[in-house]
């Protein structure tokens, strides 16, 4: 029993990892750039459902959409001013420029709002999920309904929209797109609002539970990097059976084993994967 | 020299290159022609040793060498040119040359000494010193060529060295071809200009979707009604695999 | 129809076409050949807007559309089918044919438009689900060309529409390229089955290092000893 | 003047410069400043043989600069090893556990390789953190009463550590020319440009960059160890960080990857962008040093990719050269 | 080394020593003041310049030491100028913060740093050059340990704190007869934590307690399911707690959520005594039990207690906690003996330290008073045991501060 509840408690983190994971892979998919500033959407979103929470009284649940579409815009906005002018850099470069991204984001976000930490306190979402004998946070079950509900619709979206084709056929084949009539410049700036939003509405998800501070990023983003190279760089479906994946592992590894190093199970189990199968579990080989 | 025994490859399910057989023959040029993905590539690529292949084996001097990494064909005496040129666009020309003049005079001063020699031979020494991404495309293939020769090889696989060369330069090319042939180094010519290689070549195989439908001198080639079908089209064909 | 005038692109520093002019009119079918890597390719991206030009003009109807970015120029009725046919492979076959529509506000017509590619290539219809990636050679030629007219070009810029397909498929593909002029498209091709694009082409230019070096119907040229010479090397 | 004799010179004048530095400029936060510069810039020539000259992004390079830094303090610690000696042995065990590590890695490419370094790294972090032979999370200290130049310890003065961080970056650039001088030098910029032709002349790949990750980290190790000596406490966080790994290679890129003097530039402008922001804003405690540290970084990443001997090279486009081997300094 | 280079460094010293009349006193303070202590960094900061501008002023009303002097009388009424420093938890930074201090602002001592990492570094560094460290909140055992000269500690250590706990419970089987058995070890893993852990784990077995888990977690991590499985799964009686602030948070969250209810949870301050803990927490961090320095009702016996935490919250906007009253605290005792030294000479003001004997109601803490031994440890550091009342940290142990009585055990998490 206390296995079971284990590992459904190991899917419900994962699938929060998922989520930020899909946004973290869709960008990497259309450009090939890893965001090292994508934990920073997390904690933008975070920040938004608390200012939202603070200053209207808005829970964090209702402000979502809202969240989402802030985070879009800064997604967006973001690509527009500063990532269309790497597309072509080196790999090297367009890490430092997210890297100094995220140092960037993290010291604003100290500069606005201070180093202190901030919570949600009397959202809707507290209280519990019990059933058969097996307890759950309520804000965990809402945050990984929320996160499989975001990641469908993404998913729905690149599928089954004109929109998500035209996006995908950027990310197969920039000059055949364009012959298409389709701007690659859009989709890139689509690309990167989608991913923001992503992680901006995994952000939301988890500001009912997880302290909001300007760092918090950082807890995220590694596991996001491995689930986007575990899944196979640029695979939403990948990302998100890996987010899966690495919760169990992580929370069961953690409570079979020895908690300290958790971590570490979860990135042996990355390099072995990768190093088996070099192009992840769902990526083009 | 070198001998093709029912060479195979596949990628997934596709066969690429099927029971592939011919032989070449010290100092010989033979011209490895067809249609655009018949498998010309692949078998260069097998022979490089990018490629291992999925049967059949690759004999140099008797030696089976199926299989053995590109770096080890190169010790063994096979060079190649690209396709696609692969110049090493931060080096200079010389530099370039160089690398491949390590492959077997690992001293610095020993290789500038080899790899001018090489550029001399093919031509290029006047431009040494100049950044090879400021190169011409056809210069950028006679760098490839230089390149390769300055790993001293006993076997040259070209790959479209006359591809979109001006007459002038087909012509300068076949020279070189030429002079590398007296030199005693065989070449593998993969060709699409037929006025290049039809010259030159000793013989002529033909690949066909991954088969060999021909395989003689370039008269006979030239005249081979299947060979003419997959060059000229439809109704040149005569009924084929 | 198409008028290019004096165009140059380079490749880096390189030019690969110098100053060629052409023009083509509504409903004709010019063939464009030269030697692999003579610069055929290139003209046709610096006219569908993937290059940009050095120099010259290219006009479409009397419109300059040489400052445009490529997928601006979809819409004013301009479609290449490029060199190696650049499908979206992981994409299904009817995906790949919505997208050829993507610039279109006639959503309506969109679904006619299909019905009648799939009339024109019915093997696609059959294949509609598949991945564009699993077709053969032949198959993806017919898609390419399919997709291209999903946008309703009048102009459709070819380029190597026989590259990596079975000489059997060669005549139908060729045959497809004459019945779609014969719906009012003009086409430009670029081809190094010499022999087959003259056949079908009514008037043809030869290209040589990045020049225009003979023009003529495709009947005059391929009696040419040059173009026997250069292109058969026979 | 060529641009390569004005590099030259430019290098010499800066070889004299910090030579004397310490000897002109008294004040101890400036030495100590200095000090910082010219160790990360030994850290960033280390990085950049691997990183940049055989284009293996490695963001894991703190493990070995952190196993430099725990087999000297242990061999000091335990046996009494003075770290003149233990830096060589760090150098050697960072090595051999480069190629135990590369062997896997370099299975990967581009951003593969680069997120499974970062793995690597965490990992290495993780299992140190956790044992307690290298005294676990709280880590290991070196007694500051045994001073003197057998110790490596130093108390007020700056000048050892300054002599000292001078010659080891002196002899890692020193390494690093040797390398540009030598086939493997040619190799890797080959690997880097264009592996596939590289093989096809008899460069195997694996080979090189194992010979590349074997010096790159056994360079790393030796700057370890007089980090340690420095400042007498290492511990998972501040030598094994994913931070520091960044930093590594954050100098290379700032200067210019793949030359040799660029990870040294690098590193002045970085330290210099570090210590003012943290001196201008860093009292506020508003963030507003990592600001301005933040924007600084982007902005040369975005204006200038190819780092500050990129702009120099667009800047002074070298003039038709003679066709001799083109002079390792200063390209 | 060049003669002139010592020369100049001795000149430099020199300077410092020779103070113009009633020039500002310089003390460099170093906290972490960017990176994820931020938040603390910036409280020790807050009541640190809280005691400076109170020595500075001429407000007496406050019963401490050198408050409303307006300056520092010893030296002709000095004002106290604090330069602070940013470590942002890594040791390297904090020895070079350390130094320039000590170089360019010429500090006549300093005070830091809240890490014991980066207290370990710096004062390294004021050691190299003879300038007293005042260490105010680094409890790491190890700090007093390396035979320093000029470093000076004024809260207890981690030892102290340990033993206290055992105290308490053995106090609560004496008073109460309530019988504790089972011990579970939650700590996070880096310095802080390990070593409390292995301290608490040698006491609990020096007294007879059974250890049922001790579990090591990174800081941080994204959840701690799998750590709570694993004490769920242990059935301890008592879990003994080292976390910083936002893992104390995840953990509680995640005890309510899972159903884990111990018979106490005794945590060791850090992030459960953080200022945010409370807010953030409402009515589930009711009843935790932790170690402290200081507590707001302790004003019931010694009111200057409640005089100083108004002086604060009247600029801050919050309460002294534990970390900013030993700030506070810090910065008094070093004024006090800069005080006494008469001079800025770092010999003098060593050996004031060395001669430092402040009483009990001479401080905020519920300590004996400060008096540093051999090893620059002051011994008469003492800790209480707080426990979360109604939203408010109030006072259980000792038996003599305790204002309340402890509520053990921990309720239910429902109908709180």
């Amino acid at each position: 029993m206390l296995l079971l509840q284990t590992i459904l408690s190991g899917v419900l983190i994962g699938l929060v990892y998922a989520l930020v994971a899909v946004g973290l892979t869709l960008i990497f998919g259309v450009m090939d750039i890893v965001n090292f500033a994508h934990g920073e959407f997390l904690m933008l979103g975070m920040y938004a459902s608390f200012w939202g929470f603070a200053l209207w009284k808005l829970d964090p649940l209702f402000t979502l959409p809202l969240t989402a579409l802030l985070l879009f815009g800064v997604g967006a906005a973001l690509y527009r001013v500063v990532i269309r002018r790497i597309t072509d850099a080196p790999m090297l470069s367009q890490i430092f420029t997210t890297f100094g991204l995220m140092i960037l984001f993290r010291g604003l976000a100290q500069y606005f709002w201070s180093p202190d930490f901030r919570s949600v306190e009397g959202s809707v979402l507290t209280g519990k999920v019990a059933f058969a004998g097996l307890q759950f946070g309520l804000p965990q079950v809402v945050a990984a309904l929320g996160a499989v509900a975001t990641s469908g619709a993404v998913w729905w979206f690149l599928r089954s929209t004109r929109l998500g084709a035209a996006l995908e056929a950027t990310a197969a084949d920039k000059e055949a797109a364009a012959l298409m009539g389709i701007d690659a410049q859009k989709m890139f700036a689509l690309a990167w609002g989608l991913g923001a939003a992503c992680a901006g509405v995994a952000g939301a998800l988890l500001s009912t539970t997880f302290p909001i501070f300007p760092e918090v990023g950082a807890s995220f983003i590694l596991f996001a990097f491995v689930l986007v190279a575990l899944g196979g760089f640029g695979s939403v479906a990948g990302a998100f059976w890996a987010g899966i994946l690495v919760g169990v592992v992580e929370v069961v590894g953690g409570f079979l084993w020895d908690p300290a190093y958790k971590l570490v199970l979860v990135l042996s189990l990355y390099l072995l994967v990768v190093w088996l199968r070099p192009q992840g579990l769902m990526g083009k080989a | 020299m070198l001998s093709v025994e029912r060479l195979t490859k596949r990628f997934g399910g596709l066969a690429a290159n099927e029971d592939v057989s011919f032989e070449v023959g010290r100092g010989e040029i033979i011209g490895l022609i067809g249609p655009n993905g018949a498998g010309k590539t692949t078998v260069f690529n097998s022979l490089a040793g990018f490629f291992p292949p999925s049967s059949g084996q690759i004999r140099l001097d008797g030696q089976p060498v199926a299989g053995l990494p590109p770096e080890r064909m190169a010790a063994l005496g096979v060079a190649r040119t690209f396709q696609i040129v692969r110049i090493f666009k931060s080096m200079t020309v010389l530099e370039n040359v160089m690398v491949g003049a390590m492959l077997h005079h690992r001293a610095v001063p020993a290789a500038i000494g080899k790899a001018r020699e090489a550029l001399r031979f093919t031509g290029l020494d006047r431009r040494a010193g100049d950044p090879a991404s400021q190169l011409t495309v056809a210069e950028q293939k006679r760098l490839e060529v230089t390149r390769a020769l300055a790993c001293e090889p006993r076997l040259l696989l070209l790959d479209e060295t006359m591809a979109g060369l001006t007459q002038n330069e087909v012509q300068e090319a076949v020279e070189l071809v030429k002079r590398i042939q007296a030199r005693g180094i065989a070449c593998v010519v993969v060709e699409h200009v037929m006025e290049g290689i039809m010259p030159i070549a000793d013989r002529m195989v033909v690949l066909e979707r991954g088969r060999v439908i021909a395989n003689g001198p370039p008269r006979a080639i030239a005249e081979d009604p299947v060979v003419v079908a997959a060059y000229l089209g439809e109704e040149y064909r005569a009924p084929g695999p | 129809m198409l008028q290019v005038r004096d165009l140059r692109v380079c490749h880096g520093r390189v030019p690969a076409v110098h100053d060629v002019s052409l023009s083509l009119a509504a409903g004709e079918i010019l063939a464009v050949v030269g030697a692999n890597g003579a610069g055929k390719s290139t003209l046709l991206r610096a006219i569908a807007g993937l290059m940009r030009a050095e120099a010259g003009t290219i006009e479409l109807e009397g419109r300059d559309i040489g400052g445009l970015p490529a997928h601006q120029r979809v819409p004013l009725g301009l479609a290449l089918v490029p060199e190696g046919r650049h499908l979206f492979p992981r994409l299904t076959v009817q995906r790949n044919l919505e997208l050829g529509a993507f610039t279109r506000r006639d959503r309506g017509e969109v679904a006619a438009s299909l019905e009648a590619a799939l009339e024109t290539f019915p093997i696609l219809r059959e294949r509609r689900a598949q991945l564009a990636g699993t077709l053969s050679g032949g198959e993806q030629q017919m898609l390419a060309i399919a997709r291209g007219l999903m946008s309703k070009p009048r102009l459709l810029l070819l380029d190597e529409p026989s590259w990596g397909v079975a000489p059997i498929v060669v005549s139908r593909i060729f045959e497809t390229i004459q019945a779609v002029n014969r719906t009012g498209v003009a086409i430009l091709l670029v081809e190094q089955n010499v022999k087959r694009a003259l056949s079908v082409a009514h008037r043809a230019a030869v290209i040589q290092t990045g020049r225009v070096v003979a023009e003529g119907t495709g009947a005059e040229l391929l009696r040419s000893d040059l173009v026997r010479r250069a292109y058969l090397g026979m | 003047m060529s641009r390569a004799a004005a590099g030259r010179a430019v290098g010499l004048a800066a070889l004299v410069l910090a030579a004397v530095f310490p000897l002109v400029v008294r004040s101890a936060t400036w030495q100590n400043t200095v000090i910082l510069m010219l160790m990360v810039a030994q850290l960033g020539v280390a990085w950049n043989i691997l990183g940049g000259y055989a284009g293996q992004v490695s963001l894991g390079h703190a493990v070995f600069f952190g196993t430099g830094a725990y087999v000297s303090t242990l061999l000091a610690l335990r046996f009494g090893i003075t770290p003149w000696v233990g830096m060589f042995a760090g150098a050697g065990v960072s090595a051999a556990l480069a190629v135990v590590i590369g062997w896997p890695c370099f299975r990967l490419k581009g951003h593969y390789f680069a997120m499974a370094t970062i793995a690597v790294g965490e990992i290495v972090q993780a299992v140190v953190n956790g044992w307690e032979l290298l005294g676990g999370a709280v880590g290991l200290s070196l007694p500051l009463q045994n001073t003197g130049f057998w110790f490596m310890v130093f108390n007020r003065s700056k000048l050892p550590y300054h002599y000292i961080a001078l010659g080891l970056l002196l002899f890692t650039l020193g390494v690093n020319w040797l390398v540009t001088r030598s086939h493997v030098g040619y190799y890797l910029r080959a690997i880097k440009d264009e592996p596939d032709a590289a093989r096809s002349l008899g460069v195997s790949l694996t080979r090189y960059k194992l010979y590349a990750i074997a010096l790159s980290s056994g360079l790393a190790a030796m700057g370890g160890t007089l980090y340690a000596q420095k400042e007498l406490l290492i511990d998972p966080g501040s030598t094994l960080s994913t931070s520091l790994s960044i930093k590594m290679s954050l100098v290379a890129i700032m200067g210019g990857v793949g030359t040799l003097a660029g990870p040294v530039i690098g590193a002045v402008l970085l330290t210099t962008i570090e210590e003012a922001s943290r001196l201008g804003f860093g009292g506020t405690g508003r963030g507003t040093d990592m600001v301005v540290y933040g924007l600084l970084i982007v902005v040369i990443a975005v204006y200038q990719p190819a780092g500050v001997l990129g702009w120099v090279k667009q800047r002074f486009p070298p003039k038709a050269a003679p066709a001799a081997p083109g002079p390792g300094g200063a390209r | 080394m060049s003669t002139t280079f010592r020369a100049s460094l001795l000149a430099a010293l020199l300077g410092a020593a020779l103070p113009a009349t009633a020039e500002d006193v310089t003390i460099g303070v170093i906290y972490p003041l960017t990176g994820a202590a931020a938040s603390t960094g910036l409280e020790l900061k807050n009541a640190a310049q809280l005691a400076a501008d109170l020595i500075n002023g001429t407000e007496k009303s406050l019963a401490l030491p050198m408050v409303g002097g307006g300056g520092l009388p010893g030296l002709k009424g000095a004002k106290l100028k604090l330069v602070f420093a940013d470590h942002q938890g890594n040791p390297q930074v904090g020895a070079s913060e350390a130094e320039r201090l000590i170089t360019q602002e010429k500090v006549a001592a300093i005070q830091g740093c809240y890490f014991s990492s980066v207290t370990q570094t710096a004062s390294q560094t004021a050691e190299r050059y003879g300038v007293p460290f005042l260490n105010d909140s680094s409890s790491s055992v190890g700090l007093t340990q390396r035979g320093f000269k000029w470093f000076f500690r004024t809260t207890p250590n981690d030892e102290l704190f340990v033993q206290n706990a055992f105290e308490f419970l053995k106090d609560l089987e004496k008073r109460k007869g309530i019988k504790v058995k089972r011990i579970a070890i939650l700590a996070e893993n880096t310095e802080f934590g390990t070593g409390a852990a292995r301290l608490q784990e040698k006491y609990a077995k020096e007294n007879g307690y059974e250890v049922v888990e001790k579990i090591l977690y990174p800081p941080k991590g994204t959840q701690l399911t799998s750590e709570v499985q694993k004490l769920k799964a242990a059935k301890p009686d008592v879990v003994f707690q080292s976390s910083y602030l936002s893992d104390a948070i995840l953990s509680m969250r995640t005890y309510k959520d899972l159903g884990f209810l111990p018979t106490a949870l005794l945590a060791n301050d850090a992030g459960f005594n953080d200022s945010e803990f409370l807010k953030t927490m409402g009515k589930d961090g009711n009843y935790v039990i932790s170690r402290e320095v200081w507590a707001l009702d302790l004003a019931a016996l010694k009111p200057v207690i409640g005089k100083a935490n108004d002086l604060y919250k009247a600029r801050h906007g919050v309460n002294f906690n534990g970390n900013s009253a030993r700030a506070f605290t810090g910065m008094i005792a070093l004024a006090e003996a800069i005080n006494r030294a008469g001079s800025t000479a770092p010999e003098a003001i060593q050996a004031a330290l060395k001669a430092t004997n402040l009483s009990a109601d001479q401080l905020i803490m519920p300590w004996g008073g400060i008096q540093y031994d051999e090893n620059g440890q002051n011994r008469k550091g003492a800790g209480i045991i707080v426990q979360v009342q109604d939203g408010k940290y109030v006072t259980v142990w000792p038996a003599a501060a305790g204002t309340k009585d402890v509520v053990w055990p921990l309720p239910a998490w429902e109908g709180r």
